[in-house]
């Protein structure tokens, strides 16, 4: 798929590569330039965001390869991000564990946790898996609400500030922390899909009775993609953790999971660009609408009253647009832009 | 075509020519009260392109899916010989993906392809039982993982070189043409090297000049690599041309099983199948 | 375009003998495949006419364009126009040409595979209200192995039954066109040849009007009075049946007749391909 | 960087940060309380601000999710702003580490108890008795109008804003040792809480106190009536307002008991009277607006004053130095709209007060039966 | 026992206006494969719309229904109009994602009209209650078992007997195939939704006449979804089985066991019976054959 059309190649290992022409090279070396220079272009209110997205974006990609890549709609979302929070968080305020050890176990239990609660997806299909993914959402919060000596009775966790992070650059140390975990994390994601592991995924989405016939053992392969869907998950909610440096359930709710599931449509179902679009998307929304809601209360202060339900109503209103502009997502619309410079000025 | 070497065998069956590979028993398969099949037994020699023809419903497709482990019998058996012959396997007690690893590839009668997926990863899938799918290489790529691609791609290409595909390799299947999406499932099928290959109707809705193609392809397979093939087919002009051996079924029972001349002339047959002026 | 044999045709018919008429009509899927380029054919009221092509030629397009299924396909008609009864339907929206007569058995049986055998059928004179008591018994007249499974539920049927099942449910639209997309596709031969038989009856009995695309060129030019052949979108041959029949091209193309006027095996299939180009 | 430190030449308006629910779970209190804060700037920067300096407030709805919350935050902290007005349990507690360690001042409408210990939350100031504080006076007066024996069941919000008082309930008992029985039952979301009137039932309960919002206690008591059971409600703080009797209708709203630090305007408190004043000339009466009104305004009003003497003080605005004044000043008085009238905090507690009014309703109106009590 | 009484009727009320709710799900998902995630949003504007037309413009408690009924058409069939039909033949996850966007507008709609704040609406339904076996029945919850009871019969009987029933069905299986039939998808569709509003309308009255006129109810629509699941999301009879048995179910928990679990045990048992019956109780097993 990675192929563009009408360009060859001389070798196998060189069409496997992820980026042929030097339109992708070059596209590539620009985002990644952007990359860094952006904290320096950015006060901390703004980088701020761009760290909580970087780590949606992991959680997104997680999703994603859940939904997008092995059709298994999941609403847990947000139980999987507190299974990743608390885990590290007990595990180095407690345990006394070193962070990237608390992270790593932290990845491993949600993966397992995820596993656990995939298993009714070996016998629903469908809309009934969504919703019996929500029950491990409702669960999960219920236990971390109601089990007092997870948070010690205090109903919060609280996790100390890595010891090296500044206040004045905290925003840019950590931009600089989450920048290449997001990054590798991203890349591995798109690894999988080139190899047997990631199409045995896809082939259970699209026709899951071939899969079988031709010696996909599903059981497997639907279990695998919901440990290691959630294993990103994990890790999201791990990051966040130590990011926000306070663990509360008030921050995985449903309206969490939704959230996620709402990046990975808009930005692109079983496209792992497209989940980075969509969290990029769906985080940076709200902000902007912040920004001109409050410079519209300033200029037109009458409207100031209503303002947050008008935001409220942008917000959705702007997720049905791009919808029906293009209901397979930003990536879609990002590849038709391509074709379209492609064959330029040609129609078809 | 037929002079080019190719390196790849397509067959991993060891079983020695003319000796039984699939020994199918008094099979009686139910559906509530759909009787589908009822105490069907045969065996398919080593080596043979043998035809499974019949009225529409009369459980041909269910016996397929029996022998791919798709459906579970209530009575009776199907038995692999591996091997040299000697060791047996009882597919009716396997999950469909161990019937597979046993080497047993098939076609279904409408199209079950990967539709999402291009016609190369679509037969990447094929290889999917010589594959590992180790988590930590797969994230990796780097390695193990990219290795196993380039090394698996060639028997890949030789199917897609043998079956002309390469027009297509990048194209996402959905978007093919019908002749064209037979012929990629029919590859699907073969780059798992299989001991016994099941198709069903793989030349329905085409015209006759498609079939011939059809029909050259599995021939090839056939004569190329020894390849033994179960055929369900409609055509009788196909199936009386390229065929061993045939097997009739009418309403779930085996009413006759011979050469295609012995069954060419079977009453029982014209009468529930062929119709009379044919042939 | 200009060129083609069509167009002439098409011109000299006049609308009254011409039940449904397509003047050089031009569709494009997704804004950019173009698929028909200029296609004409005409379809006398009380007729049978046949549409041969092979795959992708844009046959079941053609039949998508007559009963407005192509934007539920992001297809569209971008040039030409549709004629039914004198009316133009170019841009009329699928319900409203099925009221006018219009009936479309697709191709690939599409049967509401969660309803009952019965159900479907019902379903096909939903339009009609219903439809009155006679009808069904009509069908199950028609296509008897449908009577006994009128509890059944459509989706697992066999692939010939829902074929048959697909054909009644469109008759139960009491059609004044009846337009089939490849019926006799995985039927068994004896009911292949009881469909066509049955295209004829209901032709002469009904008077029933008949557009029929089909592959299966020697019992679609046996039933047909007239006969189009379609490649790359466009009618490329067309006249009476008997022509058709005697053309040589038709003969090795579409009845994979030899010279000698008689079948060659599919064994003696040569690989080279041999693709007619029409001109 | 951010920091309150970037702000203030000696005339550039004071920045306030604040975080409000607007349109989200709680949005139904929020939106008075916010409006009441926007009030009470409106109306001191119309009487020339702080010592000629305009306050410049930043407000923006975060609807109750935390996440939102603390990009608000952060967007006020990189703006400049030298205090923070939070709202609820969630943010208060996500941002409570924020804060101290930007040293920015921080209320919120949360009264837990941890958030007054200066150890715990050095930057946090709570203006109101804690809900611990309002509960031990619920249970006072109970053992009082029980006349010392009774079951208690405490229904309370399934999250930790609702179980913050139980445990301390639970002890005062012990400690004062009052002859009251006492047990605690989580409130589901369901349209009707007569499973857990039934549980209570059976433990004998005549006194329900309620720590949750005001619209599923207006639904016990909706369902206390149909089944006209003999049980008095004792509601805390947040449901302790006039939505209660609103949504429950005065007739079932009849008889049960309030237990409110912030005082409605039927209390006519003389600090009431600014508020009206202001309010008549928007149009609008402290009636209409209801008591979180009084408190969205007094919350900003006990801010403003630390400002003030921050100002005063001399020292350079930031948020240190209004640390230091809010815990150095002396009483704020808010004319008995806030529990015992003054409210009052010192470097080694942020506990502004410990008073609440004790109310009852009769004919919808909210009659005091005991003003100022503390435990 | 009097006890035990009491909770079953409060727990057949509740579950009356669960099932009332599902219905509106399993109407949309029967004819067009989408689960609509504003459906809690449905009851809150069904709610409002009855206010507007009882209390602001004061009219008889039965024309505000009409009102009510014919407001809720329409805003089911402008939805369809604008938001779904653009998006017919697309994937439903793409169309759910629309009904999750749709659900914050409408919410921000009713926040713009009527503000945040509870509204008094007088009690439609009689609020006394009646002595029975030493129990003290609400009235009014009795007749909200009532009323949802007719109203489900009502669309039962309507799907049984209509060939509209067959014709939504047709087109949840198979669009292009029903347009042959002469099928409108769009009628089916513009009609799924406003029986959809219709029924949410209903639902949303009801709760708002027990509870009060405010936010929360949109609430409700989350509540439903382990509902239509137990009862199949294709079955109508399958709304009255899951709503009543999820109704009883919180009702019991809350009343003998600790009540906070009355908001999850539902979800236990759910995926318990979902183990058992992986398409719910009533719910259409989907065909998968090669
Ligand atoms: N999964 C199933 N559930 C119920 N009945 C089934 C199922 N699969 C097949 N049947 C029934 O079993 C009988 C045999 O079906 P099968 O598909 O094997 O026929 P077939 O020989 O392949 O016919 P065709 O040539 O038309 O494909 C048919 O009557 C069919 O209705
Ligand atoms: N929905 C679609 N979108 C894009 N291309 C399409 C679509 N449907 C058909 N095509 C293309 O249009 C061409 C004609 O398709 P069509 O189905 O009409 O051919 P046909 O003559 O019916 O072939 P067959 O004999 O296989 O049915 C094919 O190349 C096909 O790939
Ligand atoms: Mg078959
Ligand atoms: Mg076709």
């Amino acid at each position: 798929m990675a192929t563009a059309t009408g360009i060859h190649h001389r070798t196998y290992r060189a069409e496997l590569r992820l980026r042929h022409t030097k339109a992708e090279w070059f596209r590539l070396a620009l985002v990644i330039v952007l990359l860094l220079v952006v904290p320096y272009a950015l006060n901390t209110y703004w980088l701020g965001i761009a760290n909580s997205i970087l780590i949606a974006v992991v959680g997104a990609v997680g999703l994603n390869i859940l939904v997008g890549f092995t059709g298994q709609i999941s609403l847990g979302q947000g139980g999987f991000l507190a299974v990743g929070a608390y885990t590290s968080a007990i595990l180095s305020t407690r345990a006394g564990l070193p962070v990237p050890l608390a992270i790593i176990v932290a990845i491993l239990v949600t993966a397992f946790i995820g596993a656990l609660f995939g298993l009714p997806a070996l016998r629903l299909k469908g809309l009934y898996l969504a919703i019996a993914t929500l029950a491990s959402q409702e669960i999960i919060m219920f236990v971390v609400r109601r089990w007092g000596f997870l948070t010690e009775g205090k109903g919060y966790i609280e996790v100390p500030r890595l010891p090296f992070i500044e206040r004045e650059t905290f925003e840019l140390q950590w931009y600089w922390i989450l920048l290449p975990i997001t990054f590798v994390a991203v890349l591995m994601a798109r690894n999988v899909f080139r190899t047997s592991l990631g199409r045995s995924f896809m082939a259970v989405r699209d026709q899951d009775i071939a899969a079988e016939a031709i010696g996909v053992n599903i059981t497997r392969a639907k279990v695998t993609a919901f440990a290691l869907s959630s294993g990103f998950v994990g890790l999201s909610g791990a990051l966040s953790a130590y990011y926000t440096e306070t663990v509360t359930w008030e921050r995985f709710t449903l309206d969490v999971s939704v959230l996620y599931l709402a990046m990975i449509i808009v930005g692109g179902l079983g496209s792992i660009a497209g989940s980075v679009y969509g969290a990029i998307f769906m985080m940076l929304l709200p902000a902007l609408l912040t920004e001109v809601g409050q410079k519209a209360g300033d200029s037109i202060p009458f409207i100031t009253d209503q303002l947050p339900a008008i935001k409220n109503a942008i917000f959705g209103i702007a997720i049905i647009t791009f919808l029906l502009i293009e209901p397979r997502g930003l990536d879609r619309i990002w590849s038709r832009m391509k074709d379209y410079v492609r064959f330029w000025p040609f129609r078809y | 075509m037929l002079g080019r070497a190719y390196v790849h065998s397509l067959n991993s069956s060891t079983v020695p020519v003319g000796s039984p590979i699939l020994k199918i028993s008094d099979i009686e398969l139910r559906f509530g009260g759909v009787v589908a099949l009822h105490d069907v037994g045969f065996t398919v020699t080593q080596g043979h392109i043998h035809a499974v023809i019949g009225p529409n419903g009369a459980g041909k497709s269910s016996l397929l899916n029996c022998v791919s482990g798709l459906y579970h019998p209530q009575k009776g058996k199907a038995v692999l010989h591996t091997g040299d012959g000697a060791v047996t396997h009882e597919l009716t007690k396997l999950p469909p993906h161990r019937i597979a690893r046993l080497g047993v590839a098939r076609s279904f009668q409408n199209i079950e392809l990967f539709s999402h997926l291009t016609v190369l990863e679509n037969l990447m899938l094929g290889r999917h039982t010589h594959m590992k799918h180790g988590v930590l290489q797969s994230l990796l790529w780097f390695g193990p993982a990219r290795n196993q691609e380039l090394s698996h791609r060639g028997i890949v290409e030789e199917v897609i070189d043998l079956l002309s595909l390469q027009p297509f390799r990048h194209k996402p299947v959905g978007s093919l043409a019908y002749g064209i999406q037979k012929r990629v499932e029919l590859g699907r099928a073969l780059v798992l090297q299989p001991s016994l290959l099941l198709l069903d109707e793989p030349m329905a809705g085409m015209n006759s000049e498609e079939k011939e193609d059809m029909a050259r392809y599995v021939l090839d397979v056939h004569e190329l690599a020894g390849v033994t093939v179960i055929l369900i087919e409609h055509d009788m002009a196909v199936v009386m041309d390229i065929s061993d051996r045939v097997s009739v079924l009418d309403f779930g029972r085996l009413i006759a099983d011979g050469t295609p001349d012995e069954v060419k002339a079977n009453s029982a047959v014209i009468e529930a199948y062929l119709g009379a002026e044919e042939h | 375009m200009a060129g083609s044999p069509a167009a002439p045709a098409a011109g000299a018919a006049t609308a009254t003998a011409d039940l449904l008429t397509l003047n050089n009509i031009e569709v494009i899927y997704d804004d950019v495949i173009l698929v028909l380029r200029g296609q004409s054919l005409s379809v006398p009221q009380g007729k049978i006419v046949a549409l041969l092509g092979s795959n992708g030629a844009g046959k079941s397009t053609t039949l998508k364009a007559i009963s407005g299924l192509l934007p539920t396909e992001h297809g569209e008609v971008t040039d030409g126009s549709i004629i039914f009864d004198g009316q133009n339907i170019t841009h009329l929206d699928a319900a409203a040409r099925v009221k006018l007569g219009l009936a479309l058995c697709m191709e690939g049986r599409h049967v509401f595979e969660h309803l009952t055998v019965e159900e479907n059928l019902r379903a096909g004179a939903y339009f009609r209200g219903g439809g009155e008591p006679g009808d069904l018994e009509q069908v199950y007249h028609l296509l008897p192995k449908l009577a006994d499974m009128t509890a059944r539920v459509a989706g697992y049927l066999s692939g010939g039954e829902q074929q048959m099942l697909a054909i009644g449910r469109a008759l139960m639209a009491k059609p004044r066109l009846l337009m089939l997309d490849e019926p006799s596709l995985g039927l068994a031969p004896l009911l292949v040849k009881d469909i066509f038989g049955f295209i004829k009856r209901i032709n002469d009995e009904l008077g029933l009007t008949v557009l029929v695309i089909e592959q299966n060129a020697r019992r679609a030019l046996e039933v047909a009075d007239h006969g189009y052949i379609m490649e790359q979108g466009r009618i490329v041959l067309e006249g009476s049946a008997q022509e058709l029949r005697e053309n040589p091209d038709v003969k090795e193309f579409y009845l994979g007749l030899g010279d000698s006027g008689n079948r060659k095996s599919f064994r003696d299939v040569k690989h080279y391909k041999r693709r007619k180009r029409w001109l | 960087g951010g920091g309150g430190s970037a702000a203030s030449t000696d005339t550039a308006p004071i920045k306030v940060g604040i975080i409000a629910d607007l349109t989200g779970a709680t949005g139904d209190v929020g939106k008075p309380y916010n409006e009441g804060m926007m009030a009470y700037i409106d109306w001191l920067n119309a009487k020339g601000g702080i010592k000629g300096r305009k306050i410049e407030a930043m407000s923006n709805d975060y609807a109750y999710q935390v996440p939102k919350a603390e990009e608000l935050y952060k967007k006020y902290v990189s703006d400049g702003a030298v205090v923070i007005q939070g709202w609820g349990t969630g943010d208060s507690e996500a941002l409570r580490t924020k804060v101290s360690a930007d040293k920015l001042p921080f209320m919120s409408a949360s009264y837990a108890e941890v958030l007054t210990d200066p150890k715990q939350a050095a930057y946090n100031f709570v203006v109101a008795p804690t809900y611990s504080d309002q509960m031990r006076v619920a249970l006072n007066w109970i053992a009082k109008d029980s006349g010392g024996k009774a079951e208690v069941a405490v229904f309370h919000n399934d999250s930790p804003f609702g179980t913050a008082p139980v445990a301390d309930g639970q002890k005062w008992i012990t400690e004062k040792s009052l002859g009251l029985g006492f047990k605690a039952y989580p409130m589901p979301k369901t349209p009707n809480f007569v499973g857990l009137l039934s549980q209570a039932q059976s433990q004998g309960a005549k006194y329900i106190v309620i720590q949750n919002v005001s619209s599923p206690a207006a639904q016990v008591a909706k369902d206390i009536k149909a089944g006209n059971l003999d049980m008095k409600i004792v509601c805390l703080n947040w449901c302790a307002d006039e939505l209660f009797v609103k949504t429950a209708g005065a007739e079932n709203a009849e008889g049960h008991v309030m237990v409110q630090p912030f005082a409605p305007a039927s209390a006519n408190k003389e600090g009431s009277k600014a508020i009206e004043e202001y309010l008549k000339s928007k149009g609008s009466s402290l009636d209409a607006k209801g008591l979180h009104y009084a408190q969205g305004w007094y919350t900003m009003d006990v801010m403003a004053k630390g400002i003030e003497k921050a100002l005063a003080g001399g020292a350079k605005l930031t948020g240190e130095s209004i640390k230091a004044a809010l815990e150095s000043m002396d009483a704020v008085d808010t004319g008995g709209v806030v529990g015992t009238g003054k409210i009052k905090f010192s470097a080694d507690s942020h506990r502004g007060s410990t008073g609440s009014g004790i109310y009852k309703i009769q004919g919808g109106k909210f009659v005091e039966i005991a003003a100022n009590q503390v435990p | 026992m009097s006890n035990f009484l009491l909770l079953t009727v409060y727990g057949l009320a509740d579950g009356a206006i669960l099932a009332l709710a599902a219905l509106g799900f399993v109407l949309i998902y029967k004819a067009t494969r989408v689960i609509n995630f504003a459906q809690g949003e449905f009851l809150l504007v069904g709610a409002y719309m009855f206010y507007t037309a009882f209390v602001v413009m004061r009219l008889p408690w039965i024309l505000a229904s009409v009102v009510g009924v014919i407001g809720a058409i329409i805003l089911g069939v402008l939805v369809e109009r604008f938001v779904l039909r653009p998006l017919v033949g697309e994937s439903a996850i793409s169309v759910i994602m629309v009904t999750i966007g749709l659900s914050s507008v409408l919410k921000a709609l009713v926040q713009m009209f009527f503000g945040t704040s509870v509204r008094e609406q007088p009690k439609i339904l009689p609020t006394g209650s009646i002595e029975f076996l030493g129990a003290t029945m609400p009235v009014n919850r009795l007749l909200v078992i009532l009323i949802a009871g007719v109203v489900l019969a009502a669309f039962t009987i309507f799907f049984r007997r209509s060939r509209h029933g067959i014709a939504m069905r047709a087109v949840a299986d198979d669009q292009q195939a029903a347009l042959t039939m002469g099928i409108s998808v769009r009628q089916i569709f513009a009609l799924a939704w406003a029986l959809a509003a219709v029924s949410a309308l209903v639902a949303g009255v009801l709760l708002a006449d027990l509870s009060a006129v405010e936010q929360n109810i949109a609430s409700f629509g989350l509540i439903v979804f382990p509902v239509v699941i137990l009862g199949g999301l294709d079955s109508v009879p399958g709304t009255i089985v899951g709503g009543l048995t999820i109704g009883l179910l919180k009702q019991y928990v809350s009343g003998y066991a600790d009540p906070g679990l009355a908001e999850v045990i539902p979800y236990v048992v759910l995926v318990a019976i979902l183990m058992v019956r992986p398409y719910g109780i009533f719910g259409e097993t989907r065909i998968e054959r090669v």
